[in-house]
């Protein structure tokens, strides 16, 4: 059953209409400034957060930012409110990169955490001493491997070129064994990856931040442990922001990506789910009266 | 000689007197001040004959084991601390070291020791590494000495040795520095970072080196102010080991043995498929959507698009599409129907136009394949999105064939598809992009259903027997799944312990 | 023939073969082992990085050489990428010298203000595609796509925060959780047990995949030729 | 690759150009109102172009919206490019120079030369042996380096693709059903059992009956009897449920993609106040 012309001509108005209809849902609540600012943040996100605020002052934490530009919308925020907790329990980040197009997103995610915690936390950062941004190498699951067996092998010098082997930041590194908790922010399968080849050998505890695709794809590893916490996209993102500012209510600003984002990704959801139900709708009730075959 | 001996048993004899020494002393210390506090409870007294020292095994020789029973009455506030000394006779010198120790059961841990021991229940242990207590020196700090030693070691040549001096005593800030001086300043750290590597090298050899020595061992247990040791006939036993390096790590037996086991049986169904490879498989039930699917694209007269996807030619997705690619273009070719394949990758579009052929031959009619139904269409997601759909919506095609590997443009051609009105079958591998072909396609192949289906067209042995093999190891996961959980829900109710059971299925690295 | 299959098939062989050996040994050599193993094969892999950029190159050429339809297009392929090249390797700290922090290069600017609006863009058109599709064409067309539809909405609604909102509007205070414990739920038990079963019904794929590979029945990684 | 409306007629194209004229005029004086690129110098100024041309791009990259465009090919075919050179610089940087460069001709002294020429030359070596692919000729001697990764990709991955995937799961999924009972209070049908042991069990045997329900509905080896076609149903309908998760989160994740659009265009581009 070929559709006629004039169907196809309709349904091509529809689609730009609703084109329309996603952009205003998007754009309105931004321009009214309409933000939801209360809401439960989830228990997975909770459990990293714990997590992150009960380890001692100047423990070492990885934090693999595995992803492009193409997921910073998702992850970034993500990036931005693990390293300010980092800074504000004072313990050191260890930030890399399993993506060559992501080095320089890594570096400004890094940036800009520093920045906005030196003026939270009312103390200079310095890069190789309060943090570090070791860039990329490449290799793969060979570099988390490498890793493994001696970290500072692995990265010889951090992304400005500094060596690492006496960095104050990665004293007491001496491979992924020493850690006690990696973070991975990522948009691809390097979540498994660092559960495969890292967590699972080298015993540290592991945290993820996924794209919201990939959420429900971690429920196993959730439940067997081999995850302690997720951030599951724009949402889980928010959750950080909103745990991480109840700690200093009203010191830090509040202007998290994460959380500014929710009133609109509420708005559009709203949208979506009136339009399949409108249009299953109106499907079952065409397919009842015998106007449309199943 | 004699007198010599006569003089340690004098000895002997007299600490027999005062015996036992060690508990004696501390337990008369309350007598003499009576007056302060009760008479604590005595220490326990440990079996000397279940103390022991040994390497602990399935480790890298970095840590060695002591054991001793658990007392049977382990009175509260009391520790155990463990002497080490690199001969028998340093006990007592400052070449001895004494470590507190935190025991645990050896059945808690099932890394090392078997669960399955009764004795292991009642047995402490506590893991030390020589290389902590008796630690090498620390290499120095890269000093005007240690340049000195490194020049007469011959590490640095004399003039490397001045300039590093004379680098390391500059203390010109950052931005005055000429472009030539902040080379050498780089140059510098990077010599400072190769001498602590080789350093960091060193110091793990020779930690190494001071694990695997032989060490003495002895244990007491004390409650802060009092010692007593584990002794014979008054004396505090001593035992020996050193650490060594093991060559297999026992507590992987589990992984080792389902890795080969699953590694023979696929093996082997791999072998019978050679031989036989009309080998059962269920017929997938998306497979007799093809037929119908060109069928009725005969019967419309329209063509019939297979749309690859953004795999390579490496990926199992990718070669599955292929045969079921075959298996189109061969019933379309006995139906005369055209078939217009959608490729994104050069390499698949090749393999594609010789398989497209090849069924236009088989039917009998060569002559009616023309290559350009077989065409790289775009060399991006999105362009290959927009050709795609572009000639969806001008040829109308009946039938559209989406199988292979998918990435976000799954849902916008499926759409597209779907719009036109032609019957829509998927097949894919990408988990995350099922769910919108499930939603917009009549029919979808699931996951391995791709390869199934593959597998049941193409009839090759390496598809057919490690599916067979992979159901055998699924039948096994199913079967440890249920009655596992039956098992340990019912002893659970009952009362009964199968730990034992659960550490079969326990992962340990 | 022997250069050319055998002896890389052996080398698939004996590196598999070691791979697999050296997670059962504890000793220091194993781990020296690979580290070294590792080590090298970092080197390779940046070589590797190479090869994916010059087959792009390599095809967008062929497109420009053939005049294949849209190839004047390729050149802006070859223009982005060598003002990047240019960028990077020449202009501001060359190529042999890293960026301090917080410093900001015209390399680094190209990266910011073409490659990442872009590369964010480029996905977020499928928020509007997703949607019109949502009204066009996904349908309940049978059970199956009923309970997935389904599912899928209650995980939209709760997993946004003004479900909490509605909860309060419908069921009271208390009930500014039911949306979201609806979809929790849903996560943690169906999600979770599909999603189980297929995890171990791809690593046993996988695993099955990597022994055909190391006994050389699955050979297409190797190409063509001979 | 023909236009997919290449016989638009020319009235459609003369709107289209002149509505684009109208737009084009638009986002230069929206830019320079809210930019103000030529009251600024340096860095500053640096950055105000650099917000001007990143919303250009974005808005472009919408344009794929209405339909497919020569614009959108050149952004699209532009952002290809960059991203190839972006990606050859840090490869030179991140990698060789870092791994082979700097090591080698870089060395602080002849002892670190000698050690780094040990250990590398080997790698490097197949290194340049894996480019042979390039060549038609010679891209067979790819295949020694090439043979060697995935080797040892293959065998370690069989070691840890069981203990991470299949163990570990299998570990975590034969937990027996009452562990949820036990922890929960024993007064049947009472809220707090119903709470706290009746649907943690519920739960737990959905978790049972699902995965193996899944595991049968990829089960090939034999023909399915009414029993096996229940099992498959069932199987299919925990399968139907997940998808619809991941279809909802995905939903999400893409919205959520524009709203970071959106964000960027409203506070750096136009610079509302948030």
């Amino acid at each position: 059953m070929a559709i006629p012309q004039a169907e196809l001509r309709r349904l091509a108005i529809a689609k730009h209409v609703i084109f329309v209809l996603v952009a205003a849902a998007v754009i309105v609540p931004f321009v009214a400034k309409v933000y939801q600012r209360d809401f439960k943040p989830t228990s997975y996100a909770e459990d990293l957060f714990q997590k992150v605020h009960n380890l001692d002052a100047n423990t070492r934490v990885l934090i693999s930012l595995d992803f492009d530009p193409g997921s910073e919308a998702e992850l970034l925020p993500m990036g931005v409110a693990i390293l300010r907790h980092c800074f504000q329990q004072r313990l050191i980040p260890v930030v890399m990169t399993n993506y060559p197009s992501g080095v320089d997103l890594a570096r400004t995610i890094v940036e800009e955490a520093v920045a906005k915690s030196e003026v939270d936390y009312g103390r200079k950062l310095t890069s190789g001493r309060d943090y570090a941004y070791l860039g990329f190498r490449p290799g793969g699951v060979n570099l988390v491997l490498n890793m493994g067996e001696n970290l500072k092998g692995a990265f010889q010098t951090d992304y400005y070129g500094k060596p690492t082997e006496d960095m104050p930041a990665l004293v007491g590194v001496q491979s992924l064994k020493d850690l006690k908790l990696v973070i991975d922010i990522t948009s691809s399968a390097w979540v498994e990856l660092w559960i495969v080849y890292g967590a699972d050998r080298f015993g540290f505890e592991y945290g993820a931040g996924v794209t919201a695709v990939m959420g429900p794809d971690m429920y196993p590893f959730l439940q067997s442990g081999q995850v302690i916490g997720l951030l599951d996209g724009l949402r889980g993102a928010a959750d950080y922001e909103l745990l991480l500012q109840r700690t200093e209510v009203g010191k830090l600003d509040k202007t998290g990506r994460g959380i500014l984002g929710m009133t609109a990704q509420s708005a559009a959801h709203v949208l979506v789910i009136v339009l399949v139900l409108a249009a299953n709708a109106r499907f079952i009730f065409r397919r009842a009266t015998g106007r449309e075959k199943g | 000689m004699i007198a010599h001996g006569a003089i340690t048993s004098g000895l002997l004899a007299a600490l027999a007197f005062l015996a036992p020494p060690t508990a004696a002393a501390p337990a008369s210390r309350p007598a003499t001040a009576p007056t302060t506090s009760t008479a604590p409870a005595p220490l326990p007294l440990l079996d000397p004959n279940r103390f022991a020292a040994y390497d602990r095994p399935s480790d890298d020789g970095s840590a060695v084991i002591v054991e001793w029973a658990k007392p049977l009455h382990e009175p509260e506030g009391i520790s155990y601390v463990v002497e080490i000394a690199p001969s028998p006779d340093a006990f007592g010198t400052d070449r001895a070291k004494t470590v507190p120790v935190r025991p645990a059961l050896k059945a808690t841990n099932p890394k090392f020791f078997s669960a399955l021991s009764a004795s292991n229940r009642e047995l402490y242990y506590a893991a030390v590494t020589p290389a902590a207590v008796f630690p090498p020196p620390a290499p120095g700090k890269f000093t005007a000495e240690r340049i000195d030693k490194l020049l007469a070691a011959r590490r640095l040549n004399a003039k490397q040795a001045a300039r590093a001096k004379e680098l390391l005593a500059s203390k010109k800030p950052e931005a005055e520095l000429s472009s030539r001086e902040k080379r050498q300043r780089r140059w510098l750290g990077r010599l400072q970072a190769y001498i602590s590597k080789s350093d960091a090298r060193t110091l793990k050899a020779r930690q190494r080196e001071i694990n695997g020595r032989t060490y003495y061992f002895r244990l007491a247990v004390t409650d802060g102010g009092r010692k007593a040791y584990v002794a014979r006939g008054g004396t505090p036993v001593t035992v020996s080991a050193g650490g060594r390096a093991n060559w297999i790590k026992h507590f992987r037996w589990n992984n080792l043995v389902f890795a080969l086991t699953f590694s023979a049986v696929v093996m082997a169904f791999i072998h019978i498929a050679r031989r036989n490879p009309n080998l059962f498989i269920r017929k997938i039930a998306g497979l007799e959507a093809v037929d119908e699917a060109i069928g009725r694209a005969t019967e419309m007269g329209r063509p019939v698009f297979f749309v690859h996807g953004l795999g390579s030619m490496q990926e199992l997705a990718t070669i599955a599409a292929v045969n079921v690619l075959a298996r189109v273009a061969r019933r379309a070719a006995d139906y005369d129907t055209r078939v217009r394949v959608m490729n994104y990758e050069p390499i698949v579009t090749a393999v594609s136009q010789e398989v497209v052929q090849q069924a236009y031959t088989e039917a009998g009619r060569p002559d009616a394949f023309d290559p350009d139904d077989v065409s790289l269409v775009a060399t991006t997601q999105f362009s290959y999105v927009a050709a795609v759909s572009g000639r969806m919506i001008r040829e109308q095609p009946a039938a559209v064939f989406m199988v292979g590997r998918f990435f976000a443009e799954s849902l916008l051609l499926a759409e597209t598809g779907a719009s036109t009105g032609a019957i829509q079958v998927a097949g894919t591998d990408s988990y995350t992009q099922l769910p919108f072909f499930i939603t917009t396609c009549d029919y979808t192949l699931i996951g391995e259903e791709l390869y199934a289906a593959s597998a049941y067209l193409s009839r090759e042995p390496r598809m057919l027997g490690s599916l067979r093999g992979q159901d055998v190891g699924k039948a096994f996961l199913m079967i440890v799944i249920v009655v596992g959980a039956l098992l340990l829900t019912l002893a659970g109710f009952f009362d009964v312990d199968l730990t034992l059971f659960r550490d079969l299925f326990k992962p340990l690295s | 023939m022997w250069y050319k299959r055998t002896i890389p098939l052996l080398i698939v062989f004996v590196a598999g073969l070691l791979g697999f050996a050296h997670e059962y040994v504890p000793h220091p050599i194993a781990g020296r082992f690979r580290e070294e193993v590792t080590t090298a094969f970092r080197i390779i892999g940046g070589f590797a990085l190479f090869i994916g950029a010059y087959s792009l190159l390599h095809m967008h050429l062929t497109r420009i050489r053939r005049r294949q339809p849209g190839w004047a297009y390729s050149g802006f392929v070859f223009l982005g990428a060598s003002v990047m090249i240019f960028l990077g390797m020449v202009l501001g700290t060359g190529p042999l010298v890293d960026p301090a922090p917080g410093e900001l290069t015209a390399f680094q600017w190209g990266y910011d203000n073409v490659l990442v609006p872009c590369n964010a863009t480029i996905f977020s058109l499928l928020a509007f595609f997703m949607a019109s599709a949502a009204f066009r064409t996904f349908r309940v067309r049978n059970f199956s796509a009923a309970l997935l539809l389904g599912a899928a909405v209650v995980v939209m609604f709760g997993r946004v925060p003004i479900s909490e909102l509605f909860g309060e509007l419908l069921f009271g205070a208390d009930g500014r959780q039911v949306f979201p414990k609806a979809s929790q739920i849903l996560m943690d038990y169906p999600n979770l047990a599909a999603k189980r079963g297929i995890l171990l019904g791809v690593s046993l794929g996988a695993i099955a995949q990597s022994l055909r590979v190391l006994f050389g029945i699955e050979r297409s990684y190797m190409g063509g030729g001979d | 690759m023909p236009e997919p409306d290449d016989n638009a007629s020319s009235v459609r194209r003369a709107v289209e150009i002149g509505v684009f004229t109208v737009l084009l005029a638009v986002f230069l004086g929206v830019s320079y109102y809210c930019q103000d690129p030529f009251g600024l110098t340096g860095e500053a100024l640096a950055h105000s172009i650099g917000v001007i041309v990143a919303a250009g791009l974005t808005l472009v990259m919408y344009s794929f919206l209405y339909r497919d465009n020569p614009l959108f090919k050149i952004a699209e075919n532009l952002y290809v490019g960059v991203a190839l050179g972006y990606g050859a610089v840090m490869t030179w940087r991140m990698a060789l120079r870092e791994e082979v460069y700097k090591p080698i001709f870089m060395a602080p002294t002849t002892e670190a030369l000698g050690e780094a020429l040990v250990w590398r030359t080997v790698p490097i070596l197949l290194g340049i042996l894996l480019t042979m692919r390039i060549s038609r000729k010679y891209s067979w001697l790819s295949r020694y380096s090439y043979c060697l990764l995935v080797g040892w990709g293959a065998g370690v991955g069989i070691s840890v693709y069981t203990h991470s995937y299949v163990l570990q799961q299998l570990n975590a999924a034969i937990a027996p059903l009452q562990d949820a009972v036990t922890q929960g209070t024993w007064e049947p049908l009472s809220g707090a059992w119903f709470l706290g042991a009746f649907f943690p069990m519920l739960g737990s045997l959905a978790v049972l009956v699902g995965t193996v329900a899944v595991l049968f509905y990829f089960f090939f080896s034999v023909e399915h009897g009414t029993a096996g076609r229940t099992v498959s149903k069932v199987g299919i309908w925990f399968l139907m449920i997940s998808f619809g998760a991941s279809f909802g989160n995905t939903v999400m994740a893409r919205l959520s993609l524009l709203i970071g659009r959106v964000q960027f265009l409203l506070f750096q581009w136009i610079q509302m106040d948030q």
